[in-house]
Order: structure tokens, then sequence, then C-alpha cells
């Protein structure tokens, strides 16, 4: 009983749920089936991400540049559509192309040994640019993408469009990853106690290079659906959008000093911003204050996971216990 | 009894599992191992000796994978070999608990053990429930009663210990290396550790067993390796051996092993506690502490002494009690109201709580007595090195200059510098928690002069210690500690080591020990 | 010897700043002695466009024309550029007036203001909810608009604006900001977007809610963005004027400026092709009325900007 | 005991050698390197006013980064230090509307960052939560007040004698913000090299639990280092809003991580324990001068920005990939 209770999932859900309440509370609408599938499906790539910011922070490394992996898989996916490239090829294009530049992320640190923050604070201004340079500063517009491209996140199925799917199928499988495979435990081993990692004979840099890997390949995947869901593609589409995700994962208990952290964590940290983002301007809030009272959120939630995870400490006094 | 220098035996052994020979291992501006030589015998229990910085635990990690040697060859069972990662040393059969303990606070105990080999179910995924029957067995296996499912952070020091133990029995290996296992061990768990080693030893398993005590050296090991400065110095059965002779070969000197002889010259007393309780670690400590004396705090480990100290000296805060220095009641609030009393604290885990890793030595060393090389808040190199050269060569501190990166000293240095740091502020009050923990014989008796010393310059003197002959060859009066409480005051005759056992693990009078 | 002016705008990359440029390189083929310099920051921010300018001044260039993220912020840098003797116009959106010799609107303000709002109203007889969806909170030309919409409301009885969010200029932004007016107001009949950005991520979000036909978007876009949301429903109508013919403007008032015309209240100034602007007390002029695109012309102008 | 002590050397590589090789004296080859190539693909960069006006491009970021330095040197970091500077100038603009005169103006601006640093020492040092999850919250709670109070508005009509901070000279072409900037880079020199105070955010840095056990005040030091972040996000606020004469809530988007990079790129190790401020204003004019010498050639700011990814990156990776290589050799 009070496991369940201190457990951080269960008190995130209780506040996402009280959170929901209170908007019931002003704006019945909100909390319709119909609205909230609507809220999931656009906090779909933050949850994605999220999961994917996860196991690289997992690893004790943070990915600064998935926001600009994103844009740049995108553009280069609505380019590979003007050119006519085949939907699925498309597809496979941007998981690979975005799990290359993870791969560079996660080579830089694992080969050179250089910090995760630094690598990945060059390499976003780097993605940027080149989106930059490959589409000449040009914007590709709804027009210019083909039907079959946008339709793909919006195809509905049993009620929810693809892309809410697609976001829970990668919930599954991460939640499989994490828990059951040797290189999910090994995220944890080595975010915990890297040096004790090598003695065990995890060898940490590529265990790291796998977390920025996979975190590459879906900043690809989320950068398709993100440029077909607004059919629009440009230099600075999801810009500070890497911030949403490093305060997603926070929120979601996962610690930022690495070796802490869950996929429900992750998915209800995801949720509860996407939900505040959705809901602020729905309840009539003016508009600027959206910035400050999201920023509260984010501080109260993680002063309030802190105290959450402070460790109770020994015991030493028998009576006392 | 003399040595024999190659380490070649008759015949009647037999062969070798392990053989090393010319193994050189350097790091940047320390050469750690030069041409050492080491075998290991199916069976027998093999002792490694050797000061602090001697290359002990450096041998060890070469044996595991971890670094690589410069030069020399590895053989197993006469076939050469070597080892690029730890995965590769666990295949062929070696594995290690190693001198710092290697685990994962956030990981349940079962998968620490695990982790790296866990058994796989369908699809290839990690069996869980496998995993835990596993993990129950190999911890039943050495008398620890861990729930495998258990958090490691829920757990104390000495069963994380036993963790890392089962660590490295769940490895079928053929050679098992314990570097210093029962430092963090009380008691108990030391005497079944002992029976584990008889096992092990029974089941034709060689065992390198790393170890500045000689008690123990002389109980459970049948061959003996010294090296000195990273070379090798002999090898031979322990049976054809003495401890003298053992020592000098290790320091290359003899030493004197006996405790300092002083004659305590009380003064009028400098510090009382009076009813120290904290909510949940320790309650109602009371004592009080006389100029010039050195007053011993025996327990078994996580009998919550360090805790207590720790809040004398403002770490964490009590919540009851009152701490008077001559006769003026102080609050502690914090380490630096603490120093500003005079009261210093050497810590007992020295990498996290006492070095600071990656500052040179003389910057560790004046860290605390900043305000006394500075003026006005502006620092004074030339005073710094000074202070740090006076105290660090007291100590025979071994280091390549000053300015050397503090990380990169052996264990043992380690703790000389940051005893160092602390004598350098001149306190009146010195608490030394487990100082010559991880030290060797030389050094340990150059603490054991200094503080003697100490005392006898009216500083007064508390050392937490778990070692029985320590606390009594060093103490004036001895304060028992058990479970968060004082449970016995001993001084004078009644300073027995059976009384010492009786109180510390609650044994009553009358009851055999 | 070549005059060279600098076309200096908001953002790079976007598709109405490039058909300005298009028409300011097409004004210097014309003027035979101009070298068009088109740059910009590459996101729209006001210190963006100050490095950019102070780059501008250390070359040397002749004349800066500017669409500016902030009226005031740039004011100072361009001031500097006036006294080492550069001359400085804006177009499109503002600079606060002494920052630049004069400034050209695109159209006047008040024309704009009421265009935008009869273009809501022409698709709503029986009048009904509509909101605003702006580009930024700072952009002066978006909030001159509004306000000039707001002033002749009185003369669309029923019709009720009834909220203000701002995209950002950012196209996912934009679209959700859309998605949340249709959730605030379950009635609302029409969207005014006065931003080529926002309208289409707009018509984009009312498509992907099903609501094309239900929920008009109108404002200013450009028909190559456009025309497929006309095509749809999305959108019933919308104005603009032509990029091509600002940039063109801008660029030839730079050079005529350079060359010695002077911009005084009341006075005229040649545009080419485009005629005279008439500059106000405010040494601001217009240049042309907005032209409305629906499903009769869009193709016709898709393929040109 | 025995008197005869082994001697212990103070050092045995001598300071001088030692800054001879440091990343300082790579990072001043880069800067020497950077302003010849300047020189050679553009005619107008040798101009002693252009490249008066180059330093704006980093004067401001560069205040903040002293700090910053120190800050993340002690093992912390603050990424609202834009946003403090976008709250500071609202709070001059409202104590503009209200009369006060540029005085005043400029103890507002200093008071807000003052003020925001210690509510972010306050959370990150007495509550001991993480900082960079900290600053991402009061990044947007900083900015969003700055939103509420102007809204769609701005703040203009400074008075005329406020332009002097950011528009002013001091002689000739030396401007009253680069005299601003060289006075605060010895400060933060002397400060951090030269006193106690400097030698703690070290410690703190390497091992803050150690630093503890030494009697170091670890929740002080880091609330006095976020107050002095903060204070100089204000002064580069006052700077800042001199120089634009008005007020936004949009004001310095994105300056911090420029401020970040500059700090990284001055060789300040992100983990925490090591760096200097000479490598800190070696990399401000590393920054100013490769953003000035690309728009003289109009190179778009993101093409600048992938220069700036580059040089960062690539400045840490060679020297290593260059060891790789001996190693192997
Ligand atoms: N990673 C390293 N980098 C540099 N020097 C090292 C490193 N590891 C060990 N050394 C040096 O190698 C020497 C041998 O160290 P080692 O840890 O093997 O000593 P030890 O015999 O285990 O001592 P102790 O009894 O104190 O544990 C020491 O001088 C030490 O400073
Ligand atoms: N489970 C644990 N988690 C974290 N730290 C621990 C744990 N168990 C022990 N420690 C730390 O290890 C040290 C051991 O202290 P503890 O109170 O257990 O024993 P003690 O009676 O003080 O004696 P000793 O010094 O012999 O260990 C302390 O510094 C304590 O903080
Ligand atoms: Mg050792
Ligand atoms: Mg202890």
């Amino acid at each position: 009983m009070t496991r369940l209770f201190a457990s951080r999932e269960a008190l995130l859900a209780g506040v996402i749920a009280l959170l929901l309440v209170l908007i019931a509370f002003r704006f019945p609408g909100f909390v319709t089936p119909a609205n909230l599938a609507s809220v999931f499906n656009d906090t779909a790539p933050l949850i994605i991400l999220a999961l994917a910011q996860m196991i690289v922070i997992l690893t004790r490394c943070i990915d600064l540049s998935v926001a600009a992996n994103l844009a740049l898989t995108g553009m280069v996916a609505a380019m590979l559509n003007g050119m006519g490239v085949p939907l699925a090829l498309i597809l496979c294009g941007v998981v690979m192309l975005g799990a290359a530049m993870g791969a560079v992320n996660g080579l830089l640190v694992w080969k050179l040994d250089i910090p995760p923050i630094v690598v990945t604070l060059g390499t976003m201004t780097i993605y940027r640019g080149i989106i930059f340079l490959i589409s000449d500063g040009k914007w590709i517009n709804a027009h210019q993408m083909s039907d079959g491209f946008k339709a793909l996140p919006r195809i509905a199925f049993l009620g929810l469009p693809m892309m809410s799917w697609i976001a829970i199928a990668i919930t599954l499988g991460f939640a499989v990853l994490v828990g059951r495979t040797a290189l999910g435990r090994s995220f944890f081993a080595v975010g915990g106690n890297p040096h004790a990692a090598v003695y065990t004979g995890i060898n940490v840099g590529r265990t790291q290079f796998a977390a920025f890997v996979i975190a590459g390949a879906m900043a690809g995947l989320t950068g398709y659906l993100w440029v077909a869901r607004y059919a629009v593609a440009y230099v600075d589409i999801a810009g500070g959008f890497e911030l949403d995700v490093v305060a997603a994962c926070v929120i979601g208990g996962v610690s930022i000093a690495g070796g802490m952290g869950s996929v429900g964590g992750a998915v209800l940290g995801a949720l509860f911003l996407g939900i505040m983002k959705n809901a602020l301007p729905v309840v009539g809030i003016s508009p600027f204050w959206q910035l400050a009272i999201s920023g509260a959120a984010i501080i109260i939630a993680v002063a309030f996971n802190a105290r959450q995870g402070r460790a109770p400490g020994r015991i030493i006094l028998k009576e006392a216990a | 009894m003399q040595p024999h220098a190659t380490g070649a035996e008759p015949s009647a052994h037999p062969d070798p599992v392990l053989r090393l020979s010319g193994i050189s291992k350097s790091f940047p501006g320390v050469r750690a191992l030069s041409d050492v030589a080491l075998e290991l015998y199916p069976g027998q229990v093999t002792a490694l000796i050797g000061e602090n910085g001697a290359g002990k635990s450096t041998i060890v990690k070469i044996l595991t994978g971890i670094y690589q040697p410069d030069a020399g060859v590895i053989e197993i069972a006469g076939v050469g070999t070597h080892f690029p990662t730890a995965q590769a040393a666990a295949k062929a059969g070696v594995t290690a608990i190693h001198q710092e303990t290697v685990l994962f606070d956030d990981l349940s105990v079962a998968e620490n053990i695990f982790i790296g080999h866990a058994p796989r179910g369908r699809f290839g995924l990690i069996d869980r429930a496998e995993m835990l029957r596993q993990a129950r067995s190999l911890l039943a296996r050495i008398g620890a009663d861990l729930d495998p499912a258990t958090r490691l952070r829920d757990l104390g020091i000495a069963s994380k210990h036993l963790v890392a133990i089962a660590r490295a029995l769940s490895i079928d290996a053929q050679v098992v290396i314990m570097d210093e296992p029962t430092a963090a061990l009380s008691h108990k768990e030391i005497h079944e550790l002992y029976e584990l080693v008889e096992r092990l030893k029974a089941e034709g398993k060689a065992i390198l067993f790393i170890s500045h005590k000689f008690d123990e050296i002389f109980r459970i090991a049948d061959r003996y390796t010294v090296f000195r400065d990273g070379q090798f110095i002999g090898a031979g059965r322990i049976a054809d051996v003495t401890e003298g002779a053992l020592v000098q070969m290790m320091v290359g000197r003899s030493v004197d092993q006996i405790f300092p002889k002083r004659a305590p010259q009380l003064g009028p007393v400098l510090l009382t506690v009076a009813g120290y309780s904290h909510p949940t670690e320790f309650a109602d400590i009371n004592f009080s502490l006389r100029q010039g004396e050195i007053l011993g705090f025996y327990g078994l480990i996580g009998a919550g002494r360090s805790e207590f100290m720790q809040a004398l000296f403002g770490i964490t805060k009590p919540s009851k009690g009152a701490c008077r220095i001559d006769d003026k009641v102080v609050v502690i609030r914090s380490t630096t109201e603490a120093v500003q009393h005079g009261i210093v604290y050497v810590p007992e885990d020295r990498g996290r709580q006492g070095a600071v890793k990656g500052l040179p030595i003389f910057q560790n060393v004046t860290l605390p007595s900043l305000g006394r090389t500075s003026r006005n808040g502006f620092l004074r190199l030339a005073e710094e090195f000074a202070l740090a050269r006076e105290y660090t060569q007291r100590l025979d501190l071994r280091a390549a200059s000053l300015d050397q990166d503090v990380g990169l000293l052996s264990g043992g240095n380690q703790q000389k510098v940051v005893i160092a740091k602390w004598l350098s502020t001149k306190p009146r009050v010195i608490i030394l928690d487990e100082p010559t923990k991880g030290i060797d014989i030389g050094s340990k008796a150059a603490v054991h002069e200094f503080m003697a010393e100490l005392a006898g310059q009216g500083l007064a003197v508390i050392m937490v210690s778990s070692e029985i002959p320590e606390v009594l060859g060093m103490s004036d009066r001895v304060i028992v500690m058990r479970e968060g409480r004082m449970v016995a005051e001993l001084t004078g005759d009644a300073m027995t080591p059976e009384a010492l056992v009786r109180a510390a693990a609650g044994i009553p009078a009358g009851v055999a020990a | 010897e070549t005059k060279r002016i600098a076309l200096v705008v908001k953002a790079l990359g976007i598709g109405f700043f490039e058909a300005a440029a298009k028409g300011a390189e097409e004004a210097a083929k014309e003027l035979g002695d101009v070298e068009i310099i088109y740059t910009g920051p590459t996101d729209t921010t006001a210190e963006g466009q100050i490095e950019v300018i102070n780059a501008l001044i250390a070359q040397g260039v002749d004349a800066i024309a500017i669409s500016a993220n902030d009226p005031d912020a740039v004011a100072p840098a361009l001031k500097k550029a006036m006294d080492r003797g550069i001359t400085v116009i804006s177009w499109d959106s503002g600079v606060a007036k002494d920052g630049r010799q004069m400034h050209l609107n695109p159209s006047s303000s008040p024309l704009i203001g009421n265009m935008i709002i009869k273009l809501a109203a022409d698709n709503l007889p029986e009048g009904g909810e509509v909101a605003v969806l702006s580009a930024t909170s700072t952009s002066t030309n978006q909030n001159t608009w509004i306000a000039e919409m707001n002033k002749v409301m009185g003369n669309y009885p029923g019709i009720t604006v009834v909220g203000t969010v701002y995209g950002d200029d950012l196209a996912d932004k934009s679209y959700r900001e859309a998605q949340g007016l249709m959730q605030t107001y379950p009635n609302l009949k029409a969207i005014i977007a006065p931003t080529s950005v926002g309208i289409v991520a707009a018509a984009q979000a009312v498509t992907d809610a099903g609501k094309a036909g239900q929920i008009n978007v109108t404002g200013l876009g450009l028909p190559s963005e456009m025309a497929g949301h006309v095509k749809s429903g999305a959108s019933k109508s919308f104005a603009i004027w032509n990029p091509i013919d600002l940039g063109y403007a801008a660029a030839t008032i730079a050079y005529n400026l350079s060359n010695g015309a002077t911009a005084e209240a009341g006075g005229t100034i040649a545009m080419g092709r485009m005629g005279d602007v008439t500059l106000d007390d405010n040494l601001e002029g217009a240049m042309a009325d907005p032209f409305v695109y629906d499903a009769s012309n869009v193709d016709e102008f898709a393929s040109i900007f | 005991m025995t008197p005869s002590y082994r001697v212990i050397p103070d050092r045995l590589v001598s300071p001088f050698a030692k800054a001879l090789k440091s990343w300082e004296s790579l990072l001043l080859i880069v800067a020497v390197a950077i302003f010849i190539a300047n020189a050679l693909a553009s005619p107008y960069f040798l101009n002693a006013w252009n490249l008066s006006d180059a330093t704006f491009n980093f004067t401001e970021k560069a205040m903040i980064a002293f700090a910053m330095a120190m800050l993340i040197i002690a093992g912390e970091i603050d990424l609202s230090v834009a946003a403090i500077i976008a709250l500071a100038s609202t709070m001059m603009g409202v104590a503009m509307t209200m009369g006060f005169g540029t005085p005043v103006l400029v103890l507002v601006g200093l008071g807000t960052g003052l003020a925001c640093g210690a509510f972010n020492g306050t959370i990150v040092a007495r509550l001991g939560l993480p900082s960079i999850v900290v600053t991402i919250g009061t990044m947007s709670l900083f900015r969003g007040i700055s939103y509420i109070i102007l809204g769609d508005q701005a703040f203009t009509g400074y008075p005329a004698d406020f332009a002097w901070f950011g528009q002013g000279y001091v002689v000739w072409v030396i401007t009253v913000e680069l005299v601003v900037f060289a006075a605060l880079a010895v400060a933060f020199g002397v400060l951090l090299h030269r006193t106690s105070f400097g030698r703690q955010v070290y410690v703190i840095g390497n091992n803050p639990v150690a630093a503890q056990f030494s009697g170091v005040n670890v929740a002080r030091v880091k609330f006095i280092l976020f107050l002095l972040t903060g204070l100089m996000a204000g002064v580069a606020a006052v700077c800042l809003t001199s120089r634009l004469g008005s007020t936004r809530p949009s004001i310095a988007t994105g300056y911090e991580l420029e401020v970040v990079t500059m700090v990284v790129l001055g060789g300040v190790n992100i983990l925490g324990g090591s760096g200097t401020i000479p490598g800190v204003v070696i990399a401000a004019f590393v920054m100013g001068l490769v953003t000035f010498g690309l728009g003289l050639l109009n190179v778009p700011g993101i093409v600048m920005s992938i220069f700036i990814g580059l040089l960062l990156i690539g400045v840490i990776a060679l020297p290593r990939l260059w060891a790789m290589r001996r190693r192997r050799a």
C-alpha cells in the first residue's frame, strides 16, 4: 500500500488525473475521449523522444541534438518525397539517417571521450546548419508534399490516428528493451556506476553509443512524423523541443545523474507536459501566461520528485524503525 | 628461513593454474609494475603482500582484463593468453572481488550479481525468475541472509560486500581473486568469509588473497608472494616463513610493530557530549574527553559510530543533545563551524569524503587551512607548498611531486594526504575514523606514532577503529557502540579483547563469546 | 560604380521574402548599376538582425532596406548606419521613425485591416465567432493590421472576434494554436491569419480536424502555398499583395534615395514600374491595394509566387 | 620518528611550461589564425571602427560567460541567464515608465538579476535539486513573467543618457561595453585564480562531498555563484537594453546556449572541476571573430553556427585524435 503510493509513477499519474479534473471543472469539453485522444496524439512525438532521451540520460549522457536531428531527417524526408521516393523507402531512410546522426554523437562520446553535453551542443547547431545548406533555407510546404506522405500519421485505426499507435508501439518496445534485455539493463548499470560497469565487463562507451544510436533512430522516425503531420519542413521546426524532451524525462522521474528512470515515468512526464500545453489555451488562460505557468510546473514537479526520491537512509536504531 | 627468490617449487606440487611472468605496467609518471611474476596453484591460497602502492591492485586489474600489461605473459594451464576485456577474463575462468566495491546502487541484488551474464529465456530476453532463483542459491552458499529482490541502495556496507562476493562466485572460475576482502567486514562476516575460502580451496580453486592483516594471512594462506615498489621480491610457502621475515621483505627493513608507549598526560576536560541523539541513527551518547587523551570507539560495522562522529562534525544534525568545549556550550550546524571550534574529522571513506581527486596534493592538504595560507582571501602559493610539504613528508607520503593529482596515488597514500590535510589545521579535537584502514604496516606505525605525538601535544583524539589490537594498543579509554547506542565504557584492566567483543555483539556476561 | 543595396529580411527561407528578393533582383537588372545583397538572420530575432546590420555597415553598403523583426530594437543600429552615410529604408514591417528615412507599407494598413475582416464576413452572412491567429506578439505590421481591423468592426454587425493567439510564425506552434482555438470555441466560424505562415498552418489544422468547409481560414497568404487549401475548401478566399512588386519597389526606392532623392512628408519617391509613393507625416507610404485570391484565380498565381 | 624524511619536490613541471602546453595556448593560436584568415578574406576587416562594432557580437554574452564558467567549474549550470536578461530588461522598462532616471534603471536591472540568481541559488543550493533541470524551469518562468508584464507591447523611450552603456564610447573606438568586459574579465580572473573562494569553487567541482567534509560551506559557495551569474545577467541586461533602446519579452532569446558554448570552448570542463577565465576570454574573441568575419562575407547566421559547432567539437577532438594516432604509432 505505502509502496504503491510512494512509487513516483503512481504519484505522477495521480497529479495528471487531478490536473484533468481541474481542467474539466473549467472546460468539460477537454476531457471528452475524442479530445483526450487528440491531446495524446499531439503528445506522441514528445513521448517517443522522451523515451529515447530517457535511455540516453540513463547512461549518464544527454542528447541535446534530438530536435535538430528530427528537423534534419524531417527535411530529408520531405525532399525525398519531392523526388518521388516511395514512402516505405523514406521510412527506412529516416530511421537510418537518424541512427547515423545518433552514431556520430555516440562515436564522439565513446571514442574521443568528449562530454555528451558538449558533443550534442555542437552537433545540434551543425545538424540545424546542414538543413539550411541542403534546403537553401527554403520551406517545403504542404502543397509540395504528396498526399500519401502526409496521410500516414493521420490514418485512423480503432479511433486513434496512426501517429498515436506508433507512439504506443514504441512505448511497448522500450518497456521490453529496458526491462528484459541485457542491453537495457546495462543502460542502468553504466549510468548508475560507470566505474563498476567496467569491472563487470560492460563496455561503457559502447553502451552509451548504443543509447545514442537508438535515440537518433527515434528522432529520425519522429522527424518524418512531425513533418508529415504539420505538413511543413524548414530549418527551425521543433526549435527548442530538446528542452521539452528533457523536461518530460525529469518530470517523469528520470534522474539526470543517470542510472534511474522508467518507461512509465518518461511517458507520464511527456503526457503531463502535453496536457499542460494543450489545456492552457483551452481553459482561456492568456497566451502570455503560458510560459510562466509551464515553467513553474516544471520546478514544482522536479522539487516534488526529488523529495519522493530522497533515500530514507539506513535506520540503525531498532525501535525507531 | 630463506625465501625462494624464483618462486619455483619442488615437483611435489601440482602445476600452477595461472602463471604470470615478466609483467610490466606503467602509468603516466609511475611505473606500477616492472617485470613481476606470480603463480597460483589449484586448491591453495596465495597471499599477495606489499606496501601501499606496491602494485597489488594493479596486478588484479591486469588479471581481470581491466588494464592491459605493457609487457609480459599470462599463462592459464600452461597456455599463453591475454584478456582484452573483463568479460574475456571471466570466460577464461578468472573472477575477482575488487578492492573498491563495484556495484550498482539502483539495481536489485540479483541484478547486481548477474549483470553481464544474466540467464536468458525466450527470444533471448532475460529470465527474471531464473535469475532470482540462482541468486538465492548463491547467497545461501556464502551464508548471506539477503533477499535477492532488494534494491542494493537499501543494504548496509557489509551486505554490499557480500553481494560483491556472490557476484564473483556467480562466474564459474578456476581462479578467485580477493583484494582486501575483509577490510569492510565485521567480525562475524570475516569468519564466514574464511569458511568460504576453505570451501573454495576444497573445490580445487586457486585463490589470490590480498591483505594487510598478517594474522589472517597466516591463518588462511598456503603461499605468499611479495611485491615492493612494483618489483617482485619473493615467493614461497607460508609454513616456511615468519611474520618478521615477511615484513622485512615487504618494507625492506625491519619494522617495530609495537604500539608507541606513552604516559598519557591528561589535561582539563576539553569536550563534553551530553545526550546526543539522532532520530534514526544513534541515541543518548554521553562522554567527556580530556586534553591529551586518546578515546577509542569500538563496534561492529554499522554500529553507528561514523554517523555519530559525522553529527559531531556538523555533517548531519542531531535532534537532541548538547556539546561543550572548554565548558562553553557550542552549537555545530556545519563543518565550517566545527573546524572553527577546532574539531576535525578524518573520514572513513577516503575516496568520496576525503581526497579531492583531480586536484594536486598540495591543494588537498591546504584546503581546510586556506584561511592561514591566504591574506584577505588572496592565495599565497609559497605558503601552501610549505605547509603541504611539512605534513606530507612527516607521514612519509610516496608521491612524484606535491603538484601531482591525488587521484593517481595508491589508496594508502591517498589516506595519508587526507590525514595530512587535517593535521595541518592544528585542531584541538581530532576524530580519526578507521585511520589505518587499507594502510600498510610501515605507514600504520607512522600514523600511530603521530597519534601519540598529537595527544602528547595536548590534543584530544577520538579514534574509531574495528581492529581490536589497534583499539587496545592506542586508546586510554574505549567506548563500545552497538545499534546506535553506547553499551560499554572501558578503562584500564577492563580493556580486554573479550570485553570488547562481548559488548559489541551484545553477548551478556557469562555466555561464551 | 555599382550601388550595393542590402535587402534585409526577417528570416531567410520564408517564401514571401524569397519572392521579394526576386523583385529586388528584377529592379537591379532594370537599373543596371546595382548589386543586391539578400540577407537576414536565420530566426526571427532583432538581435540577429542587428548583427547582420553591423556586418553591412562594416562593408560600407550604399543602402539598407529592411523588414524589421522589432521596430525599436534595430533602430539604434540603423541610426549608426545612417550616421555613416548609408541610406536606410524599411518595408513590409517597419522601423521606428528615427531609425529609417522612410517606410514602405505593402498596402495601407486601414485597407488591410478592413480587408481581412471583410474576407471573413463575406462568407458569414448570418454572422458568428471569428478568431485571429497572428505571428509573434511583437510583430509591428500584424499588430497594426489587427488594430485597424478592430476599428472597423462596427461595420460588420453579428461578427465577434473571440480571441487572438500567437503562432510566432512557426508552423507547428501556429498549428497547435489553431487547434486550441477550435477546442476553446466550438462555435468558431472563421480563423483570420494575417500571416503567410499562420494561414497555412491553420488551414492544415482545420483540415485535420475534419472541419474544412465549416471553419473558413482566411487572411494573408501566398497563392502557391494556399492553392491546395482553397481546393479542399478549408479556405474560401485570402488576400495578399504581390511580394515581387514589394521587393522591386523597396530596392528602387533605396536606389533613388541613395542617388539624391529625398524623403519628406508630403513628398513623393519614384518606384519604377510601380509608379510613385506618397509619404505621410510619419514618412510612410503605401505601395498598392491587396489583391484577393479564391478558387477562380489561385491556380493562375500559384506558379508565380 | 626518523628525522630524515623522503623529500617530495613541489613541482616537476614549471607553471610556465604547463601554460605553454595548455588549452589556452591552443585556443590563442586558433584565434590568431582566424584573425589572419578574416583579414585575408575581407578588405573591410582591418578597420578600427569595424573591429569595434564587432565586439558587440560577444561582449554581453562574455560577461555572463565569466560567471557561468565559475558556476560550471563548481559543477552546476544556469540555463536561465537569457530569461534573466529578459526579466531584468522588463523591470527596467517598468521603472522607466514610472519615471525613474538612468541610475535607478541600472539598479533595477542589477537588482532583478540578483533576485533571479538568488531564486535559482536557493532552489539548487538549499533544496539540492539538479541545476540543469531547475534552470530549464526558471528559464520559462522568468521569461514568462516578462510576457505577463509586457504581452505584445514593448518598452521604448529610455532616457537619452541611458544609451551610454550600450552605445557609448570611452575613448576613440573603445566602447563602454568593451571596457566593462575587460574590467569583469580581470575581476573574475582574480576571483577564480587568486582567492580562496576560487579554490573552493574548484574543490566543489571536483568532489562536493569531500569539500563539505573539509569544512567548505558548499551550499553557500554555490548560492554565491548563482547570485554572481544572476548579477552578470543583470549587467548584460543593462548593456543590451541600452544598446537596443527598447525591451521586448523575446529579448536575448537563445543566449544561454551561446554562453555555454563560449564557456566550453574556453576549455572549461562541462562536468566541473577545471577551466580558466583567460580561456573564456579567448573563446569570446574567437566566437566574435568567427561571426563577424563570416558576417562580412554575408554568410547566414545558421552557417556560422555550423562553424561554431565544428569549432567546439573540433578543438576538443583534434588533440585527442592526434594523441591516439601518436600512441598507435
Ligand atoms: N590508473 C592509474 N593511473 C596512474 N597511476 C596509477 C593508476 N592505478 C595505480 N596507479 C599507481 O600504481 C601504483 C600501484 O598502485 P596499486 O593500486 O596497484 O597499489 P596497491 O598495492 O594495491 O596499494 P594499496 O595497498 O594501497 O591498495 C601506485 O603508485 C599508484 O599510484
Ligand atoms: N547502506 C548504506 N548506504 C550508504 N552508506 C552506508 C551504508 N552503510 C554504511 N554506509 C556508510 O559507511 C560507513 C559505515 O558506517 P556505519 O555507521 O555503518 O558503521 P560504524 O559503526 O560507523 O563503523 P565503521 O566505521 O566501522 O563502518 C558510514 O560512512 C556510512 O555512512
Ligand atoms: Mg590496492
Ligand atoms: Mg564507520
